[in-house]
């Protein structure tokens, strides 16, 4: 179930949202707008929007007012109180060496399943996708076995390897990054 | 003892197993779909594993994905909560074959419970009383008749893969029996993909009674008294207690008996309830087995101050009841109300989204079991139970006292609840007598408003 | 303790702000609109909302503003859920008849202790201050009786009496509002 | 029984108050100062009142306010929590005057044991060991160093109005307790506005042990077993739990027996404490007597299953106590941790200020009483106790556990609180022997970090 990394990020940006409501009418629909703009601001805990499209203009703020220290709030003060941080696939950047491209027009090949991921067919084998491999939609990048079940996992988009992002025999979960792929 | 437990579920049980866990110095894995993924529960457990997405059968009923997470997480044991896979003998199958431990009972125990045919054959074998049904299934739909008219009508036409109050219908006369028989056949098929049917003497304006039990691997059982779950909506239950109202010490004794009797032939170890009908005659006949643990534990917990989940576990890896029958004592009067995101104004439909604003009651008396805080998102994709509202006082008078006030401290927006119907349920004077069968909320209570 | 009341009351309620924010063709609907963007603001903490929409536009400010007290956003959740208003004196405007001015340019006496309001000496005596009679800081305008004992309660500001907030006998908390007054 | 009854007091406790009258049926008068106006207890109660401005002088201990709004707002009685007015006579008198009921004990109860020489006299009276002490009051220097030569070094020197461990001096010879005494005298003169004075053998190094007790207005009382209060920050109580670790059954009921003969003597009604100092070789010695419920009592309550604030108030309306001392008994363990706003990082200094993210842990074995939620604004202006998190199990040890996980299930953002105090205290091995006296955070734990 390898996945096309989308263009842009699978949770849009508020920028990229508000972009959307460009030619509404209604208040209600632009309401709905502040709605969903707050939902992000909570969720990741922005603390502050400002979206101008011509002459629409919503400006957000949230926690306390300025010069004082940013609120978080309650999921992120979740990982203050546990100071670890939610498992996030946002969280992980493209490493800066991997190309100049930003690591969002990378494709993405994702794990179809939980299970411990094998970058060869054997211990001392060849990798299936080096780094920098060229490869095509069929082809196998690596294993992942669940349940004494050795499934290959084939690319499903073409390009160049431009990132491995786990480990070899590391256990690897639902959806999991595994490859980033330069399109071809 | 266990040092690592996989726990295969989600919401306030998965909540539930973590926290016992927690107490008895047991790391957890917490699985969870793609849409569980911000739960703030999960961060109580030691590590988490995505499973898959959001709909049960791609995660939470996924056995593959569940046991390859704890294959990669190197777990001991893995406790399936309620619902999902927690009466699922093939699962337990599988985590047995995979050298992990199932908490819950053997495959065998499970299997011979869970098939409603073997289970009554079990139970008349072990004494306990039954209403009057067919010696095992019926073939068809002219002996169907035969067994009713030698029992009498009204007769349940039951599936023997249902359960849980799914897959029965009821026949008054021959002819709705002749009818009704093809419909059931049809249903069951599509619904459990097993046709099989039995008939039984129909029972109306029943009070819904089970008993709690606990056995060890070492041949121990004992029984935890009774809980009353009459108040169900749909069948399905909204609130219980611990003891049941006005049941006769005798009583008491013989249906717990009956419970102890029935565990013991099935050679059943970990939590198990045998389920009840008491009549209006105050005759009771055995329906069914659970081989769980059960939602509405806490009720048991908090009059025998025995940890339910916790001994789910101990059992699990070997350790011998620490206590006697003799040894339990129920003390004062508990009460769980079920706390569900449905909208009573239309029908009870689910009433998913953000938790926008949430305040839980608390103080003297109350327990309260949830995964929910504000900010949540409560998915469309699961169960709608959002928490337990648990009460515990020296009498039944003084639960209900402390029920309605911790429910009207409740503040819970804009997702709509069973608030307003369980603090309904709690004033009204039926409820008060202890004289409510499970009928009733369709009966009266709804068509009243 | 007999306060003047501020040019802007105190907290002015989203109605107000919005209806004063510009025109627009349908009050009501805007208002439903302020009332759920406050329904956002409240549950989320959010400070600030500037929304504009070609001649339409509302802010929204809340929490502590400069030097005002602060004020609890559970509150409003808590009246929304238990369908109970909070005791507030915003909740209060002036009758349409007290004057043409707005209610916010008169003055408040307000009660300075709790007890029972009397408005005048003896049962069936004169009132101390009737609508519309002039007084000045050290009129009598009431009683109010605490502990058995009768306080007499001075204006502290000169005018005309616009509006007598409570009813004779009536009880009294402290920092009720008695008289708005129409300053001299 | 009361239909009405007023709350003089804020937060936590006129919350627990306002609980336990929804339960009895009783409506509640709630008063608040200006800075508690959007607490969202308020709106539990049946009225709310604004009794004035911030400080508490002119508020929460202003008595013609909280007697005028009792006057207006009809109520039969005032329960006045703990802190604040609860153990003002002249408060309890002008009720009395008014024909509004104090729930409490007697003007004259309190008067008694509020002076600390009439309690010492009455302990004295009543058979209650007592640590070696002056005579009543010393009169001055001389007095004092007499007293002292003759009960021998260390001793403390306490102001007759003190309390609650507020106006000691300690000295270890002669030369110390010539300079401590001035420095007493003047301190009690300006802090209480009495300097009277009394010497007494100081005990190093002990245990708090105090005994709830309950007595109605029919000559009954009873004794609910003891409360170990040894974990103390400053002489402020922080984790309290009951039944004590390792007190033989014997001496148990020696201390238990004291504190009934005691409030015997005084002829008491209502809940009171009677609090002890237990020394190193397990003697117990009279410290002072509480007349009102304590912010502890909830561990009491969980063990005994006893309601006492329910109690405070059956017994001021005249009810008789419905148990005798051979029907309680205790039950598991309790546990409970002061939650306070402050900053262990600055000195515990109070950390007031808008609750942005509130999770309250629950599950089994877990009470929660707050009035803090998410939004919450605590005023800087009283107490820093915003939630007393309390544990029941069957054992100290699981009890620890279960308040370790629930501790550890917390999030208050961004305000700062004594919950990693309580963490590190509860997984000290010292804690765990149950071997803590009451100098032990500032002398070991807080100097260790």
């Amino acid at each position: 179930m390898p996945k096309k990394a989308p263009k842009k990020t699978k949770r849009k940006s508020p920028a990229a949202k508000a972009a959307k409501a460009k030619k509404r009418r209604s208040a209600k629909e632009m309401i709905e707008d502040v709605r969903e703009l707050v939902d992000l601001m909570t969720a990741h805990d922005i603390t502050e929007v400002n979206f101008e499209d011509g002459d629409k203009r919503i400006v957000l703020r949230r926690g306390p007012p300025a010069g004082a220290p940013a609120e978080a709030p309650a999921e992120s003060a979740m990982s203050a109180a546990n100071s670890e941080p939610a498992p996030s696939r946002q969280a992980e950047p493209a490493p800066a060496d991997a190309d100049s491209k930003p690591a969002d027009e990378l494709f993405e090949i994702l794990s179809p399943m939980v299970g411990t991921f094998y970058a060869s067919a054997s211990p001392d084998g060849e990798p299936y996708a080096a780094h920098g491999a060229r490869i095509t939609e069929d082809t196998v990048v690596c294993i992942v076995e669940a349940m004494k079940v050795m499934n290959e996992i084939r690319a499903e988009c073409s390009g160049t390897i431009a990132e491995i992002c786990v480990k070899n025999t590391q256990p690897v979960e639902y959806g999991q990054v595994l490859f980033r792929v330069m399109p071809a | 003892m266990f040092s690592r437990i996989l726990v295969a579920n989600r919401g306030e049980v998965a909540l539930r197993v973590i926290r016992a866990c927690k107490e008895l110095g047991i790391e957890t894995v917490a699985v969870y779909s793609e849409v569980d993924r911000n739960a703030s529960y999960l961060h109580l457990a030691d590590e988490r594993i995505c499973i898959g997405p959001g709909p049960s059968s791609e995660s939470y009923l996924n056995i593959p994905r569940i046991i390859a997470a704890a294959e990669i997480a190197d777990v001991e044991a893995i406790h399936p909560g309620y619902g999902f896979l927690a009466e699922n003998a093939h699962f337990a199958e599988v985590c047995r074959d995979c050298k992990i431990e199932f908490i819950g009972p053997s495959v065998e125990s499970m299997r011979m419970l869970g098939d409603k045919i073997e289970a009554k054959r079990l139970a008349k074998k072990a004494n306990v009383p039954m209403n009057p049904c067919s010696e095992g299934t019926v073939e068809d739909v002219a002996e169907a008749a035969t067994v009713a008219a030698t029992i009498g009508y009204p007769v349940a036409i039951k599936a023997v893969a249902g359960g849980g109050g799914r897959g029965i219908r009821f026949a008054h006369n021959e002819a709705t029996l002749r009818s009704m028989f093809k419909q059931a056949r049809a249903e069951a098929e599509v619904a459990f993909g097993d046709g099989r049917l039995y008939v039984e003497k129909c029972i109306e304006n029943f009070r819904h009674i089970e008993v709690q039990f606990l056995g060890d691997m070492h041949g121990n059982v004992v029984h935890l008294f009774e809980r009353e779950c009459s108040v169900q909506r749909r069948r399905q239950k909204m609130i219980e207690e611990s003891p049941a109202p006005g049941l006769s010490e005798k009583l008491r004794q013989e249906i717990c008996q009956s419970a102890v009797r029935l565990a013991k032939l099935a050679d059943y170890h970990g939590a198990g309830t045998v389920e009840f009908m008491l009549d209006q005659d105050n005759t009771f006949h055995f329906l069914e087995v659970n081989t769980r643990i059960q939602v509405e534990h806490p009720v048991t917990e908090m009059v025998t101050g025995v940890d339910l989940v916790k001994w789910q576990i101990r059992i699990a890896a070997g350790e011998k009841l620490a206590f006697s029958q003799d040894d339990l004592t129920h003390r004062g009067s508990s009460i769980e109300c079920r706390i569900n995101a449905e909208d009573p104004e239309r029908g009870f439909r689910p009433s998913p989204g953000r938790v926008v604003a949430f305040v839980a009651p608390g103080g003297a008396g109350v327990r309260w079991d949830s995964h929910v805080y504000q900010g949540y998102e409560i998915p469309p994709t699961y169960d709608s139970l959002i928490g337990k509202l648990i009460v515990h006082r020296p009498t039944r008078e003084e639960a209900i006292a402390t029920a309605r006030r911790a429910l009207e401290e409740f503040i819970i927006y804009p997702i709509k609840t069973t608030i307003p119907l369980c603090r309904q349920i709690l004033s009204h004077e039926r409820f008060l007598r202890g004289e409510w069968d499970t009928t009733y909320i369709e009966r009266e209570l709804l068509g009243d408003r």
